[in-house]
């Protein structure tokens, strides 16, 4: 385990922009932690999390993944992509490290989106432990520890020290060259725990997944509930695109005049059209959207993934729906410990 | 901080439910926390006496619902409208968009909403409870003390320019009736103006460039009642579900500004659940401010049926070219 | 970086001969540019087709994998890609990627059995590159029945080839209907569901059935009076895809992606999803 | 290298009836606008739809002109009246996002005024030079 004071931290991002682009939550105009590149003068945001999930970093809302001519009736085929440098995303919290697992269950397995994967494997993550949860967190339903977030780095603060420590190869070998100072691990075991004692006086901390996960199907998909908790659902798809587990896209072109971008673009469904095609539509109101976004993540995710539920609890959902109709309200209304 | 009181509106909607006058009840639900609050569709007396809500969140403007719920909800629906809801309200009715029939309107005075954002700015994360009056009361899992907040400190922003205390549609009114308000609320839109156009692009830019396209802002809109929008239509040409670069940021919301200009009541919904913050309420009061000094005032949804300033014309009209930083040489 | 492989990058093909199957259907063949067939598949797997500037949808390759020159799409006239390829030309490039989706168990569960192919419409095309793959390969099966209506006798896919080839075959008995009485027409005339309970099978067949969903509906009933269970019926779904690989998230039933998991589902399976489809 | 002189872009929204036939003198009559001004007909002026404005600029041009009836001739009695309030209100947008306003412009141009069609031209195309390209509501995408 490594060290550096809160007041260096600055120089430390300095060290590791030189050889990689670093992303780091800042704050924007209003006041709200987006990553934002690290130059000199951009100072890390004291927010609990960004607006945004870092699923951008992987699976950007917008990617061009081929271009075409079109000549008479030739078609050209132009490959577009550019090789990927190497990045590091710092301050990801735990429950979105646990959301990049959910996606690449998604991206990785046969056949493996080779987009997905070119980032994935030259992206750096430096995690950082929650010290100051919200009302609105609730990772510890689905089992992950706000103390010990993961990914290739992680980053304690505690007594105004960063505390850092490498988990992956990738980790260890960026952490090396850092130079920090070492140090035992006194200070973080002290902060586990404050954390841990923080966590259960969250008020979703007796929040419960039981009811759900795979095999759940056939008993949670024809409830009578879906109808009211969809009710005022306005079919926006605020939840899907701040939520780091939502993975959905849509493919569609672009004509520029002097050809075709075929690109991918984050979808929702919740929106209409959605599964609308040539012969129908097969959820025509939005009760049957509704419950598709929150049965895939709680009961067809996990049935398909070994019990991985595809929410991780960031609580993004729950700050920012425009009619707070959310997962949590979805779990206790159908979980029965409402 | 709201003047009239819950049990107010909870013994007014179970005595219309009970008598027969309606059948469904249109009203704010409780959440989870304190401040996250859902618009829900009430039939049982039991339920509106556990779960009905009214206090200084429920921002929620019910008027875009009764389009959907008139066709969908057998008998009549009680609705509940604050001040600035019943502007939307008739211009809904000025656009036949619902059965003014099937609806019972019930106004209810409002003191402004406020705004948790602005709350957690003060209190901090992990509020664990909030006690609303004319000082906020705010506890959180980190500390014993309660923080007490002024309301009028965290009032929304949209509340902070509140452009109407009174109720232009009721069919009964809850509490004291207020007065149009002279209100701020160009001021804003005239900083910009006063801006130069490079400074102003630079504002536009930086705040366009946040948005992701989740369609909230259209898809709350009072205004925006279109059965299919233009940018969900695959055969317009625009439809796209992420904006993929500045120009389809900036088109989306010229678009959607233009297509509501002189239908927006101006009642800040888009701004209020913008996820990204972008202070949409601009660009509209932008228009309604254009549309006041070249063609005279005008506000849409003061009364049923009139004849808004893009649908109408004069021989007389400011020519294109002569307008220019709002028309004022 | 050509190394990377992107299952979402497809091929450029070239339709190489265009035939007008009914008034609103056309089977395009389609090989690769310098004339070979574009991949193997298996019967009852699909391709995703697109034109730049159109747009891309998933179709189930309607040749048999028997045929080794290239490939035929059956494609009616519903969408803007289908509208598209309508009027396409000979020499048409097009893209092309694909095999998607899991194939009938031809060689295993099929294997030895008697086979009852049950079509209506356009739903032949899914079904001829199976039909065509056990007359192939005949002596792998028992007798094979097959039941293809349509609304009238111009609207019979692969008219031509049923009349000239299958109805020839030994051991394959082809029964043809149409929904009304059309001066030309000696067959039978009537739904393909009561047909099928007209014809009385014996259960010992395994069912292929596709059709619209009111005639599966239908059928399925029929079947049933007649004693075939749920689980000797096998049929294949279509619902809308961009990606075929299992990733876009919207065609799944259930837990199922149709386009991954499916499209092919025997119905005792389906039982077990939710009715989405 | 050859260094190419700039020349902007200018899309003219016509209407069949006035502005059209405008053109089509100034034409007849021999008279010089910018080779660069791309004449789209229009069965009236308020056939433009404030996206057409915006996609124009989206499909690479640099300044968007409309031209119409002179109030009171319009052929179907009030289209041009409506255009006028629209594009008053649209180009005053455009001015509040900080794009530059002489990069939009409505001129009212008769069948008769081919010489005053021909001026406009000029003098717009001229105007548009001077801010060079446009920049701030380009899609890069169509720009490769």
């Amino acid at each position: 385990m490594f060290k550096c004071s809160m007041e260096s931290l600055n120089s430390v991002f300095a060290k590791i922009s030189a050889n990689a682009e670093l992303y780091i939550p800042a704050d924007n105009c209003d006041g709200k932690a987006v990553y934002t590149k690290w130059a000199e003068g951009v100072e890390l945001s004291n927010q609990l999390n960004t607006v945004k999930s870092p699923k951008d970093f992987f699976f950007p809302q917008v990617e061009d993944m081929m271009a075409f001519k079109v000549e008479g009736k030739n078609i050209e085929l132009i490959d577009i992509r550019k090789a990927q440098e190497d990045f590091v995303v710092f301050g990801v919290r735990a429950c979105d490290v646990k959301a990049f697992e959910v996606l690449d269950n998604v991206f990785l397995v046969d056949p493996v989106d080779s987009y997905y994967a070119e980032r994935r494997e030259h992206g750096i993550i430096i995690s950082v432990a929650c010290g100051r949860p919200s009302e609105t967190c609730f990772c510890q339903t689905f089992g992950i520890d706000a103390a010990n977030p993961g990914g290739d780095i992680t980053v304690w603060y505690a007594d105004g020290n960063a505390y850092w420590q490498s988990n992956t190869e990738k980790g260890e070998k960026l952490l090396a060259s850092l130079g920090l100072e070492s140090c035992d691990s006194a200070a973080v075991d002290a902060e586990k725990a404050k954390i841990a004692n923080i966590m259960k006086k969250l008020p979703l901390a007796e929040l419960k997944a039981d009811a759900f996960g795979g095999g759940k199907t056939m008993e949670l998909f024809n409830r009578p509930e879906w109808k009211a908790l969809s009710e005022s659902c306005l079919g926006c798809g605020t939840c899907t695109f701040v939520c780091p587990t939502c993975q959905c896209y849509d493919v569609k072109e672009f004509n520029t005049g002097k050809g075709v971008v075929r690109f991918r673009c984050w979808d929702s469904c919740m929106y209409s059209d959605f599964t609308k095609c040539a012969h129908g539509n097969p959820r025509l109101s939005q009760v049957e959207r509704f419950r598709q976004r929150f049965m895939h993540k709680l009961v067809y995710y996990p049935e398909n993934n070994n019990g991985l539920f595809g929410c991780v609890g960031c609580g993004r959902c729950l700050a920012k729906c425009p009619i707070s109709m959310n997962i949590v309200k979805v779990m206790k209304t159908l979980g029965g410990n409402a | 901080m709201q003047k009239i009181t819950r049990d107010v509106l909870v013994e007014k909607a179970v005595s219309l439910l009970e008598n027969g006058t309606v059948a469904n009840v249109l009203g704010w639900r409780k959440g989870e926390f304190d401040y996250d609050i859902t618009p829900a569709v009430f039939t049982d007396k039991a339920d509106i006496e556990a779960n009905f809500v009214w206090n200084d969140f429920c921002g929620a403007n019910f008027s875009k619902y009764l389009v959907q719920k008139t066709r969908k909800l057998e008998g009549k629906i009680l609705v509940f409208l604050k001040p600035c809801d019943t502007y939307s309200f008739n211009q809904l009715l000025t656009e036949h968009r619902f059965d003014r029939e099937k609806v019972y309107a019930v106004g209810v005075s409002c003191e402004g909403m406020v705004d948790i954002d602005k709350i957690k700015a003060i209190a901090g994360d992990g509020i664990s409870k909030i006690v609303c009056g004319e000082m906020i009361e705010v506890s959180t899992v980190y500390s014993d003390e309660v923080i007490k907040i002024d309301a009028k400190d965290v009032l929304e922003g949209r509340c902070e320019s509140c452009k109407s205390k009174k109720h232009v549609a009721y069919d009964e009114l809850l509490g004291e009736e207020g007065d149009v308000i002279d209100s701020n609320r160009f001021d804003e839109v005239a900083k910009l103006e006063a801006m130069t156009p490079d400074e102003r692009f630079a504002f536009w830019q930086e705040q366009l460039s946040k948005c992701i396209r989740c369609n909230a802002c259209r898809d709350i809109c009072p205004a925006c009642t279109c059965e299919n929008c233009v940018f969900n239509n695959p055969n317009s040409g625009v439809e796209n579900k992420a904006a993929a670069n500045s120009f389809e940021e900036k088109m989306f919301h010229i678009i959607r500004a233009f297509h509501v200009a002189g239908r927006c009541t101006d009642c800040g919904e888009c701004s209020r659940v913008c996820p990204q913050n972008i202070p949409l309420h601009l660009l509209n009061r932008k228009f309604i401010k254009d549309m006041d000094s070249f063609y005279g005032e005008y506000q849409a949804g003061a009364e049923v049926g009139s004849r808004a300033p893009l649908v109408n014309y004069t021989t007389e009209d400011v020519e294109p070219c002569d307008v220019f930083e709002g028309g004022n040489e | 970086m050509n190394a990377r492989n992107e299952a979402l990058i497809p091929h450029i093909a070239v339709i190489t001969d265009v035939r007008l199957d009914t008034p609103d259907i056309k089977t395009f063949r389609v090989v690769t540019p310098d004339g070979k067939k574009a991949f193997d598949h298996r019967p009852g797997q699909c391709a995703m087709l697109s034109i730049p500037g159109v747009g891309e949808a998933m179709f189930s390759i309607t040749s048999s994998p028997t045929n080794t020159e290239y490939m035929e799409f059956s494609i009616k006239k519903c969408g803007c890609v289908t509208e598209w390829l309508h009027q396409a030309e000979v020499g048409q490039q097009i893209t092309i990627r694909g095999p998607y989706g899991n194939p009938f168990p031809v060689d295993t569960e099929f294997a030895g059995k008697n086979l009852l192919f049950i079509a209506g419409g356009v739903a032949l095309a899914p079904l001829r590159s199976v039909i065509n793959y056990v007359r192939h390969y005949k002596d792998r099966y028992g007798k094979i029945d097959i039941v293809y209506g349509a609304r009238s006798k111009e609207d019979l896919l692969q008219y031509k080839e049923i009349m000239e080839e299958w109805v020839n075959d030994e051991g394959v008995t082809v029964h043809l209907t149409i929904d009304r009485e059309q001066p030309e027409w000696d067959g039978h005339v009537g739904f393909v569901p009561n047909y099928v309970k007209e014809l009385g099978f014996d259960t010992d067949k395994t069912v292929i059935l596709c059709g619209p969903p009111i005639m599966i509906k239908f059928t399925l009933a029929g079947l049933t009076e007649l004693g075939f269970e749920k689980k000797q019926v096998y049929t294949t779904l279509e619902l809308k895809m961009k990606c075929a690989i299992g990733k876009c998230g919207r065609c799944n039933v259930g837990s199922k992606y149709v386009c991954k998991d499916g499209p092919v589902f025997r119905l005792d399976e389906l039982d077990e999803l939710p009715n989405e489809y | 290298m050859q260094v190419k002189e700039y020349k902007p872009l200018i899309v003219a929204f016509c209407c069949n009836w006035c502005s059209y036939a405008g053109a089509d003198l100034a034409g007849n009559n021999r008279l010089n606008y910018p080779a660069e001004v791309k004449i789209i007909r229009v069965p009236c002026s308020c056939r433009v739809n404030p996206m057409f404005v915006l996609r124009a600029f989206q499909r690479g041009a640099d300044g968007v002109i409309l031209c119409g009836c002179h109030p009171g001739d319009c052929h179907y009695t009030s289209g041009n009246y409506y255009t006028r309030r629209r594009m008053a209100m649209l180009f005053s947008m455009l001015d509040y996002l900080g794009i530059e306003r002489e990069r939009t412009r409505v001129e009212w141009v008769s069948a008769a005024e081919g010489a005053k069609f021909a001026a406009t031209m000029n003098d717009f195309a001229e105007k548009v030079a001077a801010l060079g390209e446009n920049k701030r509501l380009e899609d890069l995408r169509c720009k490769k």
